[in-house]
């Protein structure tokens, strides 16, 4: 309810309005992108010439967002079962467990982090062969 | 209760200035609050339960989901918790190094507070200003960690990755640019006349309270009681380091923006420190894979200092692969109920965000 | 061709008013280290609400709190000349004088009290009823420097007040200016008095109910109040415009004061902000009133 | 403090977890007299947690009350057993304010009653009908698997192990059967 006169109080804000002349903190969207730093963890990519398909991935999953599935593409040769991952991004958290118990080191979290749909069935992602 | 003279009114959960998912019931008489009851559950999401279901390894990924502005004290009690229970021994670059990533997430959840407190009384040119700083330092934790919110970073044993080239040197900059705007954020909102209009005199806690019902962090430092767990049961490495505990008299909202406003200047002097004193040596112990490492059947009680206060976990393994219990006591359990319902009884409307963020409430840690 | 003239002010006051708005959020975000929205964004979000269905209605009565408001803006601007010696754009200004604005700019305050109490939002209620208790408060210490100026122009229509000043006003008389400065940072619901639709107290205030044609139109309405206010004080204190470009720069330099005035401060409480209103500009106003009788012309 | 603990309580031990937090292990109708015997002779005046666990196989629960001394320094676990069959176990409210939201939590996650807390009323869990969830025998997976659908497109999903058991044994008989054709080959062409 008290307010009183102080002027020290008053005066010292003043420094806001220096911001007016200063650069802003925020960039143009669209026509200026943030550049993201190396090794963020974004979308997977899954290297199908090393990809020994040994579910190390679906296993350490708590989210149960892995499933092997049979591919149609080129795989390894060594690639036992013939599986590769697939991931469910609607389970997906980024912890990146998965790509620390990859044997070969195939699986792995790329920069790349922005995906748009419409379509709930699209969450389900194929990793890029890179 | 005579109608026309009272109305009940619900504060939150969809608020642009409230702390996220918690509502407070509130009983009017004008706009002066005869009694206030808090609601949580708009963000259960049973993190204690998920814990029992999955091994250890697989459980540390969501500790850190518990508390979102603030994730690292989290992830340092998990894994102090699992280290103790495994008898595992860590280095000590491990050590500092969860020492810098804990005080950065410290100053980024502080950063995150002055936003909010200046957002409760319309100042709101102080609340960008702070979130565009604090960005510098989840810029500084994408490059360590690969996430800006969710590190998932502190692994039991140790760390998941080293630090890049020259991440100190940056880590430098941004403290040096931070030095600057806290002398900036001293002018324009700590000495705001506005703001002591406002906070001088509110939510005021007496020190007995504190004691007796478990305040902690701030709310207790407030009172001028010097209490913090970095310095009282010193964990990692903060024996070795050296800082303050800042303290501050009255117990009102004012008194513990001063206390946040002190502790940032100190979490810089502890960082510079980090820096200087950086050991090289191993990130990580050698670590079983996540099916065959087992907790011994027995229990702890490990807490960190995180931005609003103690924050401590209860753990119990049963010698399988599993948690048998984990149990999260941060500090907004008490503050959100026993405290802010006693705060807000003969506050005004104007009052609650005001009180609300000066506590630090955070409701995820509460129904975890 | 007295119907040209009002919808060419209407239109004008629409336009330079949601510029206006665009600006304010620009500069605020300037101040703020953002670089903010388009200067339009305003306009557009007004006429995208226009074309939505409301989500609740409460009646008529509801209804009729918005137009009433409305109404109010628009009459007050009616009366209001923009220059102080151009035919045109002088609206009704010819069969009103400063009395009636003043009675017209409580009407906007009052027809949405009424439309909100019917809507029975607590928050709505509270935003009135605060509001109302601000509008007392700040009428104090505005209507001691009107009367002043009045006295001391011995007028009471507007475009005389405005072309009788050989020094500016705000200069012959600083302190009956910062006195109604105060009363104008209020009126423009600028903080650290902007209790009435304050977002973490009582959500948006009275705005909280209304969606949908409603918004749109208390967007509008908003927009060419603030700018038919900014035209009275330019008239009352700061000399009057002859041309556009004058009205313009005049209005600007006095609506980016008001913006800074809102960047820097917090808000107040209800109580303070009352307490601080009849103190200060009160007390300011009154004194200026005695030097402006004892010294005047 | 440890010779009275004993002497008073007859424990067997009391484990020094760390330098900064003792644990004992009490009966359940002592662990009252404990708790007052600590707050007022050894100035463990904060009560910052209770804690349950639940250990099915042995059919109780395990309540620990976590107290601090007022400088901080010092923490006390003081543990005790109830029954997991009508689980209850008096309230700490008269003592300690806080309490009360804590035996709340712990009320509505087990299902202990706490008679004197007077407001043991749903937390955070909306008109929850089941077993209390934090109770070993609530299966999440099932609760899930009854109430909630997997998203759809999920199939396809391989048993890696089986699957790579099918081709070891695919491979296998491809190699025999080639390995017959060429014997049988090979006898063909001794035939001849």
């Amino acid at each position: 309810m008290k307010w009183s006169i102080d002027i020290s109080g008053t005066l010292s804000p003043l420094g806001i309005l220096a911001a007016m002349m200063q650069k802003p903190n925020t960039i143009a969207y669209p026509a200026v992108k943030k550049e993201t730093a190396v090794g963020y963890r974004g979308f997977h990519t899954n290297l199908l010439v090393d990809c020994i398909g040994c579910a190390n991935c679906q296993d350490v999953c708590m989210n149960d967002a892995i499933d092997m599935i049979k591919t149609d593409k080129e795989y390894n040769v060594k690639n036992s079962s013939q599986c590769i991952p697939r991931i469910d991004y609607g389970r997906c958290c980024w912890c990146s467990l998965c790509t620390d118990v990859c044997p070969p080191d195939s699986l792995k979290l790329d920069e790349e982090y922005l995906g748009v749909t419409q379509y709930a069935s699209d969450f389900l992602y194929m990793p890029k062969d890179k | 209760m005579e109608t026309n003279k009272h109305i009940t009114i619900f504060h939150g959960p969809q608020h642009p200035g409230i702390t996220g998912n918690m509502s407070v019931e509130l009983d009017l008489i004008g706009e002066t609050i005869q009694k206030a009851t808090t609601h949580v559950g708009y963000l259960h999401r049973g993190f204690e339960k998920l814990v029992e279901r999955r091994t250890v390894i697989q459980a540390f990924t969501i500790v850190c989901r518990i508390c979102v502005p603030e994730p690292d004290p989290n992830e340092a009690n998990f894994a102090m918790a699992v280290e103790e229970l495994a008898g595992i021994e860590v280095s000590e670059r491990v050590k500092y190094i969860r020492v810098m990533v804990l005080e950065l997430s410290r100053l980024a959840s502080q950063c995150m507070w002055l936003a909010g407190q200046s957002g409760s009384i319309g100042l709101y040119a102080v609340g960008q200003w702070a979130i565009a700083d604090r960005d510098l330092i989840l810029d500084l934790f994408e490059e360590l960690t690969g996430g800006r919110v969710y590190h998932m970073y502190i692994y039991p044993g140790g760390v998941r990755r080293d630090l890049p080239d020259g991440f100190l040197r940056r880590l430098e900059k941004v403290l040096n640019h931070f030095k600057k705007r806290l002398k900036e954020y001293d002018n324009i909102f700590i000495n705001n006349a506005s703001f002591k209009s406002r906070a001088i005199g509110v939510g005021i806690v007496s020190p007995e309270e504190c004691i007796k019902n478990g305040y902690v962090g701030q709310v207790l430092r407030g009172c001028g009681i010097e209490a913090d767990v970095r310095k009282d049961a010193p964990y990692l490495v903060y024996d070795q380091l050296d800082f303050e505990v800042p303290t501050a008299q009255g117990g009102d909202v004012y008194a513990r923006a001063l206390v946040r406003r002190a502790e940032m200047d100190q979490s810089i002097h502890i960082l510079e420190q980090v820096i200087d004193k950086m050991p090289e040596g191993e990130i990580m112990v050698k670590m079983p894979t996540h099916r065959k490492f087992k907790l011994p059947k027995n229990d702890t009680w490990v807490k960190v200092e995180s931005s609003r206060g103690e924050f401590a976990y209860y753990m119990a393994g049963d010698g399988s692969e599993k948690i048998r219990r984990m149990q999260v006591r941060g500090p907004s359990l008490v503050h959100a109920f026993t405290l802010l319902e006693d705060l807000l009884v003969g506050a005004e409307l104007s009052d609650v965000a005001l009180i609300m963020n000066s506590l630090g409430i955070c409701p995820p840690e509460i129904e975890r | 061709m007295i119907i040209l003239d009002l919808a060419l002010m209407l239109i004008t006051a629409y336009f330079v008013g949601f510029i206006y708005y665009g600006l304010y959020r620009n500069i605020t975000a300037r101040f703020q280290r953002r670089i903010g929205p388009t200067i339009f964004q305003s306009f557009y979000d007004s006429i995208k609400f226009f074309g939505k269905k409301e989500a609740i209605s409460h009646g008529w009565m509801f209804y009729l709190g918005p137009i009433i408001m409305a109404t109010g803006a628009i009459m007050t601007l009616f009366f209001i000349p923009f220059f102080y010696q151009s035919e045109s754009f002088s609206g009704l200004s010819g069969y009103g004088n400063l009395f009636l604005v003043l009675y017209l700019m409580l009407l906007g305050p009052l027809g949405n009290a009424m439309g909100v109490g019917v809507g029975g939002n607590p928050f709505g209620v509270m935003g009135v009823t605060r509001g109302l208790t601000r509008l007392f408060a700040l009428e104090l210490p505005f209507y001691i420097a009107v009367v002043a100026i009045m006295s001391i122009s011995q007028s009471a229509d507007i475009a005389t007040i405005a072309g009788s000043q050989t020094t500016i006003n705000a200069f012959a008389h600083p302190l009956l200016f910062i006195a109604a400065l105060f009363s104008f940072v209020a009126m423009m619901g600028q903080s650290p008095f902007d209790v009435v639709g304050a977002p973490v107290e009582v959500y948006s205030g009275p705005a909280s109910e209304f969606s949908g044609k409603f918004l749109s139109l208390l967007m509008s309405q908003s927009a060419i109040f603030s700018f038919a206010k900014l035209v009275l004080m330019v008239n009352l204190f700061l000399g009057g415009a002859d041309g556009f470009f004058e009205l313009l720069w005049k209005t600007f330099v006095l609506f980016l004061f008001v913006i800074a005035f809102g960047a820097i401060y917090g808000r107040f409480k209800t109580p303070q902000s009352v307490d601080f209103l009849i103190k200060v500009p009160t007390v300011i106003a009154i004194v200026g009133l005695i030097f402006a009788t004892a010294w005047g012309n | 403090m440890f010779a009275t603990i004993k002497n008073r309580f007859a424990t067997t031990d009391i484990e020094v977890k760390r330098e900064d937090l003792y644990k004992v292990v009490v009966q359940r109708d002592a662990i009252f007299e404990l708790i007052f015997m600590l707050r007022e002779q050894y100035d463990y005046q904060t009560l910052n947690a209770i804690t349950c666990c639940d250990w099915i196989e042995e059919e109780h629960f395990a309540i620990t009350y976590i107290l601090t001394t007022s400088d901080r320094k010092q923490s006390f676990m003081v543990q005790t057993m109830i029954g997991r069959e009508d689980a209850q176990i008096d309230s700490l409210t008269h003592t300690f304010e806080q309490a009360e939201i804590m035996e709340r939590d712990l009320h509505e996650m087990y299902g202990i009653d706490f008679p004197g807390n007077q407001n043991l009323v749903e937390l955070s869990l909306e008109n929850w009908v089941h077993t209390p969830p934090l109770r070993r025998e609530f299966d999440t997976l099932e609760f899930v698997n009854n109430n909630l659908s997997f998203r759809e497109g999920r199939d396809g999903n391989m048993d890696v192990k089986k699957e790579m058991k099918r081709l070891r044994a695919l491979k296998k008989a491809q190699k025999a059967a080639a390995k017959k054709a060429k014997e049988e080959a090979s006898e063909v062409s001794d035939g001849n």
